[in-house]
C-alpha cells in the first residue's frame, strides 16, 4: 500500500499529521506515539519569544466538540529549537513548524531561524488564531494580509510555506488563492471556529477569554466544504482538518480534496488514534482495491444521482 | 471495569483491570479516564489513582474514587460491571516521600483519593503519618478503617459537625501547626479543592513547614498536548509562569504556586 | 413568571418560537403541540409561487447536527393564506411567514399578499437560505442586497420585518447593523452553516445536492458568539437560534443578548421539547428569584474573574 | 422495552410497553424511535409497528422488527430489557383494507415489518391471502408459522435458493399475476427495497392490478415538520411532485409514484 503523499518539496511517508497545539512540541508524546511514523508533526505555534497565554480556564467541551483559548501559550522559538528540535530530529520526525508574529517582521524573523536549523520540515504560518488580539487572525482575515505574510515568510526560506486559514470569513477560496499566488506551496485549513459559551448557573462565559476557537466533529461539515471549495479554487495542496476522528474522516477529507490532514481534538480523546487511523486507512485501500492513497485526492462522485439509494 | 462500589448517592469506587497501570503507580498519579463518547463530551477525565489492588501478592488492578460533578463522573457512577472504560495513565508528578519527617496528610471531600497509596508508601518506610479529613457530613468520610489499619492517626472535620471538628479541616491543621515544636518538622500534603490548597498553602509556610499539594485543572489531554491545566508558578525571577500540572504537576510545592494569580 | 418578551410592535407571551422549516406550515404539529401555548410560530419559507425543491437525500446526520438541502420546498403564499392560515388563526398561534424571493419585487409581492390578511403577526426575511442558488443567500451575504430586501419589505408592510442573517460571512454585525439601518424591527440569527458530508464507501455526497446547511447543537457555540456580537453592535431584538436543545440553551442565547429564541433541528429529534423548555425556564427563573424573563436579556457576566472555580 | 428477541446476527423484534400506541394502530403505520442520543445521531428512526401485542383481550404492547444498518439499528439490537426508548406514533397512511379481493403481500427482507398487523387484520375480515416473502438466506425467513396460523398461503423465495424459489420475490409474484383468470382481482401490497417496490408497481400496472407500496426513505421527523421524506408522486396533471412521505404515505398507491424520478 502505499500511502506517500507530497507537499511540495516535501514527501511525507503518509497523510496523517498532528495538527498544532494539539501535540505540545511533539516530544510529550515521545513515550506512547512512534514520531517517525506519523506523517508529520505540527507543533505548537511559536512566537519568537516566550509567551504565557490567556488564564485558565482555557478549554470547554461543547457539544461533538471542544473550545479552546490558550492564547498561544509557548516556549519561543529560540528554545524550541534548542530544548525540543534535537529530540525531534532524532526520532526521525517530519516536524512542520506552526509559526506566530504580531507583525510581518516577526513572522520573517521566526521563520529564518528556523530555516537555519536542520530538522524543520516545513513551516506552517498560523494567520487564523482566534484567540489572540494582535496578530494572527488580524492577517488572515484580510486578503492583503494573508498575501503579505506568505510573501514576508517565502522571500526567508526555502522550507515550504503552509498558511492556515481560518474559516471565520464568507470565502476561504479567495484567501487559499492569495496564499498561492503569494509563493505558498499548500494551505491548511481549518483553524478553529470563533466561538462562546456561557455557563448559565454562574452567568460567566466558560472561557477567561471570552471567545475561543471550537473544533472536533462538530465543524467537520464545514471543514469538508471549505476544503471541496479550495480544491475546485488552487493547484496547491491542501492539508484538511476539522474534527477527524477515524480513517473513514481522513478519507471523507481526501475525497474532498485534501492531499493530506491533520488530527487535533481526537489526539486528546485517544492518543492512540493514529494506529488506529493508519491501520483504517490501509484497510479501507485494501477493500477498494487501491494501491495509492493519492488517489483518493479529489475524488468525490459528484456526478448526477442515477437512482436514490434505499 | 471489576466492580462498582457505590459508597453513597455522590461517591464511588470503581475497580479497573488495568494491572501494568498499578505497576508502574506512584503516590499522587493520576489516570486519564473515559466510559464513553457522548454528544456533550468527547475528553476524558482525570482522576487520582485510589488504590492498587493485590491479590496473592500480584498486582491486579486500581481503583478510583469517583464523585458525582457533571457529565462524566455521572456516567462512571452508573457503571455496571464489565462495562468498558478506556484508562491511559500512570501520569503526572507524584508526591516526594522521601522526607523522614512525620506526614500530615490534609484530604478535602474527593481529595481523599491520591493519599490511599500514600499512605501504603509512608506505611512501607514506617513514617509517621496523620490524616486531616474533611467533609460535608460524617456519612461522607470514607475509608476511615483504610487508613487506621495503615497506621495514620485520624483527625477529622466535617462542616455540620456531625463527626469531628465543626468546619474546614484547615482549623485543625492550624491548631495542630500552631502545637509544633520548633524543631518538630512535618511534610505536609494536601489535596482539595483550591480555597482549602491555598489555604494549606499558606498556613505551611506561616509555620515553616514544607508542602505538597495536588491541584485539580481542568485537562483536557493529560499528556502535555493541550496546555489547558495550567497553574501560575513562580519562577527563578520570582515571575509567574504558566505550568502545565498534568506534566509539571499536579502535585507542587505549595510555596511555589502563586495563589493569588490562580 | 412573566415570561413575556417584545419584538417591536409584537408582544410574544413567551421567547420560545418554532424556528422556520422545522415545524411545515405549524397545522401538521396541531395534534401533538398546543400551538397557542408557543410564543410564536415561524412557518417554512415560502415564495410567491409554489416550489418543489431539491431530490432526496435530502438530509444527512451529522456529529451533533443535521445537514439539511430541502431547496425550499412549499405551497407558495397564496395557497398558504389559504389552506393552512385559518387554523393557525385559529388555534391563536402568533405566526411568523419566513419570506423568500428571487428577486426584490418577490419578496415585496409576497410581503404584501401577506400584509393584506389578519393572522399573521411578523415576516421574517429569509435571505440566508444556503440551499439555493438564486435570491435568499445572494442577498444575505451582501451588505447591500441585505438592505435592499429590508427596505423593500419594510415599504409595503406594517408587521414587524425580521431579517434572517446568515453565519456564512466573516462580520455578522455589519449586516446586522445594515438590517437596522434599513427598517428592520428585528434580525433573527442564524440560519444554518453551508457544509457538506460525503459517504466514503460510495464516494458520494450524502446529500443529492451537494451542499446543505449544518444545524443543531454542534452549531452552538458558533451562533452563541454572533449573538454576542451582534448584540454588541445593535439596539433592535435579536431572536437567536443555533443548536438550542433545552432551557439551559434557551437561556444561554438569552445572557448572550437574545430576545427571544427560535427551536429547529431539535423539534425532530422530540416533538415535545415545547413543555420541556418552558418548564425548565420557569424552574430557572424561580430558582434565580427572578420575576421576568427579559431580565436574562444580555446578562452575561463578563466582569474580570476573581478567582478561578474549583 | 419489554423484551428483545434476537432472531439472529442482524434482526431482532424489540417489545415496547406502548399500549396507547398499539389501540391505535392501523396496518401500514409507523413509529419514530430513539434509543438513546449519541453523538453520531439526534434524530428518530422510523419503524413499522410489526405486532400490537394482546395478553387476555388487552392491547398491552408493539413490538418491531428491527434489522441491523447503521447507528441507531444497531443501539436497538443491543438493547436490554428495561432500557428506555422513545417512541412516537403511530404515524402515516395505512394500508387500505377495505377491498374484498384477495391480498397479496409482497415482502422483501425486513419489508416484512408491516404485513403482520395488515395479516390479522385481513384474517379478521376472512379476506384470503398470500404472502410471497422473499430474503437473502432461509435463515432469514421469520414468523412463517406466525402467518400460517392466519390462514395466509406463503411464497417463499431466497437469494442463495436455500429456501423456496431461488432469486426475488418478484419472480413468483410474476408467474403467480401471469397465471391470474382475467376475472380474478388481487390487492397487492408491497414493503421493501425501493427497485422491489418499482418492480411489484409495475407488475401489478401491467396486470392491471391495484397495488400499495410502503415506501422508506430517509425521515428527520416523522410529522411533516422537515420535508426530507418525500416521494415523486404523480399530480392531476400527471406532473411529478414531491409528496411528504410520513404523512401522504408511506403507504402510496403503486402506479402513483413516479418511479422514474426516484
Ligand atoms: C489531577 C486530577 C485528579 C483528580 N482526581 C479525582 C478523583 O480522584 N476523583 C474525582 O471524583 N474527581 C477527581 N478529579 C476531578 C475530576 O476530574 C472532575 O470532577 C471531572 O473532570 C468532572 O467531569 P464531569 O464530566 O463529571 O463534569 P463536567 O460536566 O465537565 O463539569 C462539572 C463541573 O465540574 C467542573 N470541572 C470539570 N472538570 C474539572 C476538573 N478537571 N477539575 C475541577 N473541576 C472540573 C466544571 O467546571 C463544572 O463546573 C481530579 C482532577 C484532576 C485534575
Ligand atoms: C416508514 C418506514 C418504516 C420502516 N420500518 C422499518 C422496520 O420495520 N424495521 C427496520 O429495521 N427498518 C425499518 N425502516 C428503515 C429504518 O428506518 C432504517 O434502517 C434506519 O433509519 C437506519 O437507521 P440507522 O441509524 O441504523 O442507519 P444510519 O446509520 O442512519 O444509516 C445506515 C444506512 O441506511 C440508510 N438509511 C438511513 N435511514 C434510512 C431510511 N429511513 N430508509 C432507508 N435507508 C436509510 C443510510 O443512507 C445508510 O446507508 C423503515 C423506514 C421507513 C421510512
Ligand atoms: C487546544 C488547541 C490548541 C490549538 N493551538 C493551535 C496553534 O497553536 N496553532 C494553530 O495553527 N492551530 C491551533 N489549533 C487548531 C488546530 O490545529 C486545528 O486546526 C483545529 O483544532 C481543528 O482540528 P481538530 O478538529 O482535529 O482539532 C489548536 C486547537 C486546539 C484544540
Ligand atoms: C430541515 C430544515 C429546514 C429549514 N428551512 C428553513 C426555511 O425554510 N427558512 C429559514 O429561514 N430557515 C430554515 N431552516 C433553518 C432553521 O430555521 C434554523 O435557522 C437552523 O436550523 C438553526 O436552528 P436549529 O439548530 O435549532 O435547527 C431550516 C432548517 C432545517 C434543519
Ligand atoms: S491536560 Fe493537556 S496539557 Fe495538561
Ligand atoms: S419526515 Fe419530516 S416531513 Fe416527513
Amino acid at each position: 500500500m502505499d500511502l506517500r503523499v507530497t507537499i511540495g518539496t516535501l514527501e511525507l511517508p503518509n497523510p496523517i499529521i498532528a495538527a498544532s497545539g494539539c501535540f505540545g512540541y511533539g516530544v510529550e508524546y515521545d513515550e506512547i506515539v512512534d514520531l517517525s511514523r506519523l506523517g508529520g508533526v505540527a507543533v505548537k505555534g511559536l512566537f519568537l519569544k516566550e509567551r504565557d497565554g490567556h488564564p485558565p480556564p482555557r478549554i470547554a467541551e461543547t457539544p461533538a466538540g471542544m473550545l479552546n483559548a490558550i492564547g498561544l501559550q509557548g516556549i519561543g522559538v529560540h528554545r524550541f529549537v534548542r530544548e525540543k528540535l534535537p529530540l525531534l530530529r532524532e526520532r526521525g520526525a517530519r516536524t512542520i513548524v506552526n509559526i506566530c508574529g504580531t507583525t510581518l517582521d516577526e513572522y520573517a524573523e521566526v521563520a529564518r531561524v528556523l530555516s537555519d536549523h536542520e530538522g524543520v520540515s516545513a513551516l506552517e504560518l498560523n494567520i487564523s488564531c482566534p484567540n489572540i488580539k494582535e496578530g494572527g487572525i488580524q492577517f488572515g482575515c484580510s486578503l492583503v494580509g494573508t498575501a503579505q505574510v506568505t510573501s514576508a515568510v517565502r522571500k526567508v526560506t526555502r522550507l515550504p510555506v503552509i498558511p492556515k486559514l481560518t474559516p471565520n470569513v464568507t470565502d476561504v477560496p479567495s484567501f487559499a488563492r492569495a496564499a498561492q499566488e503569494s509563493g505558498a506551496d499548500a494551505v491548511s485549513l481549518v483553524n478553529t471556529f470563533l466561538a462562546m459559551a456561557i455557563d448559565v448557573e454562574t452567568r460567566r462565559p466558560k472561557l477567561s477569554n471570552l471567545l475561543g476557537g471550537l473544533s472536533g466533529p462538530a465543524i467537520r461539515p464545514i471543514a469538508i466544504r471549505m476544503v471541496w471549495e479550495c480544491f475546485n479554487a488552487v493547484r496547491i495542496p491542501i492539508l484538511g482538518m476539522g474534527g477527524i476522528t477515524d480513517a473513514t474522516d481522513v478519507i471523507e477529507f481526501m475525497l474532498a480534496g485534501s492531499t493530506a490532514v491533520q488530527i487535533g481534538t481526537a489526539n486528546f480523546a485517544d492518543p492512540f488514534v493514529w494506529n488506529k487511523v493508519l491501520d483504517g486507512l490501509d484497510d479501507y485501500l485494501r477493500r477498494h482495491q487501491m494501491t495509492r492513497v493519492t488517489d483518493l485526492i479529489g475524488q468525490i462522485d459528484t456526478s448526477p444521482r442515477k437512482e436514490v439509494p434505499v | 471495569m471489576l466492580r462498582n462500589t457505590r459508597l453513597s448517592d455522590d461517591y464511588n469506587v470503581l475497580t479497573l483491570a488495568a494491572p501494568q497501570i498499578g505497576e508502574l503507580t506512584q503516590p499522587g498519579q493520576f489516570v486519564m479516564v473515559k466510559a464513553g463518547v457522548t454528544i456533550d463530551s468527547i475528553l476524558r477525565r482525570p482522576f487520582s489513582i485510589f488504590e492498587v489492588i493485590r491479590e496473592r501478592e500480584r498486582i491486579t488492578a486500581i481503583s478510583i474514587l469517583n464523585k458525582r460533578a457533571g457529565t462524566n463522573t455521572r456516567a462512571l457512577y452508573a457503571l455496571e460491571t464489565g462495562d468498558q472504560v478506556a484508562c491511559l495513565g500512570p501520569l503526572g508528578r507524584p508526591f516526594t516521600t522521601l522526607s523522614a519527617r512525620h506526614a500530615w496528610m490534609v484530604a478535602g471531600g474527593v481529595g481523599l483519593a491520591p493519599f490511599a497509596t500514600l499512605a501504603e508508601s509512608l506505611a512501607s518506610s514506617a513514617t509517621p503519618m496523620t490524616l486531616f479529613y474533611g467533609a460535608r457530613r460524617a456519612r461522607e468520610l470514607f475509608y476511615l478503617e483504610y487508613f487506621e489499619r495503615l497506621g495514620a492517626r485520624l483527625v477529622l472535620a466535617t462542616e455540620d459537625g456531625s463527626r469531628g471538628i465543626r468546619g474546614l479541616v484547615t482549623v485543625p491543621l492550624e491548631v495542630a501547626l500552631a502545637e509544633l515544636g520548633s524543631r518538630d518538622a512535618a511534610m505536609i500534603y494536601a489535596c482539595g479543592p483550591e480555597p482549602m490548597l491555598e489555604a494549606v498553602a499558606t498556613l505551611a509556610t506561616r509555620y515553616g513547614q514544607p508542602s505538597e499539594v495536588s491541584v485539580e485543572r481542568v485537562m483536557g489531554c493529560g499528556l502535555g498536548g493541550c496546555y489547558s491545566c495550567v497553574v501560575p508558578v513562580r519562577d527563578a525571577a520570582n515571575e509567574s509562569r504558566f505550568v502545565r500540572s498534568c506534566i509539571g504537576g499536579p502535585v507542587f510545592n505549595g510555596a511555589d504556586i502563586m495563589w493569588e494569580k490562580c
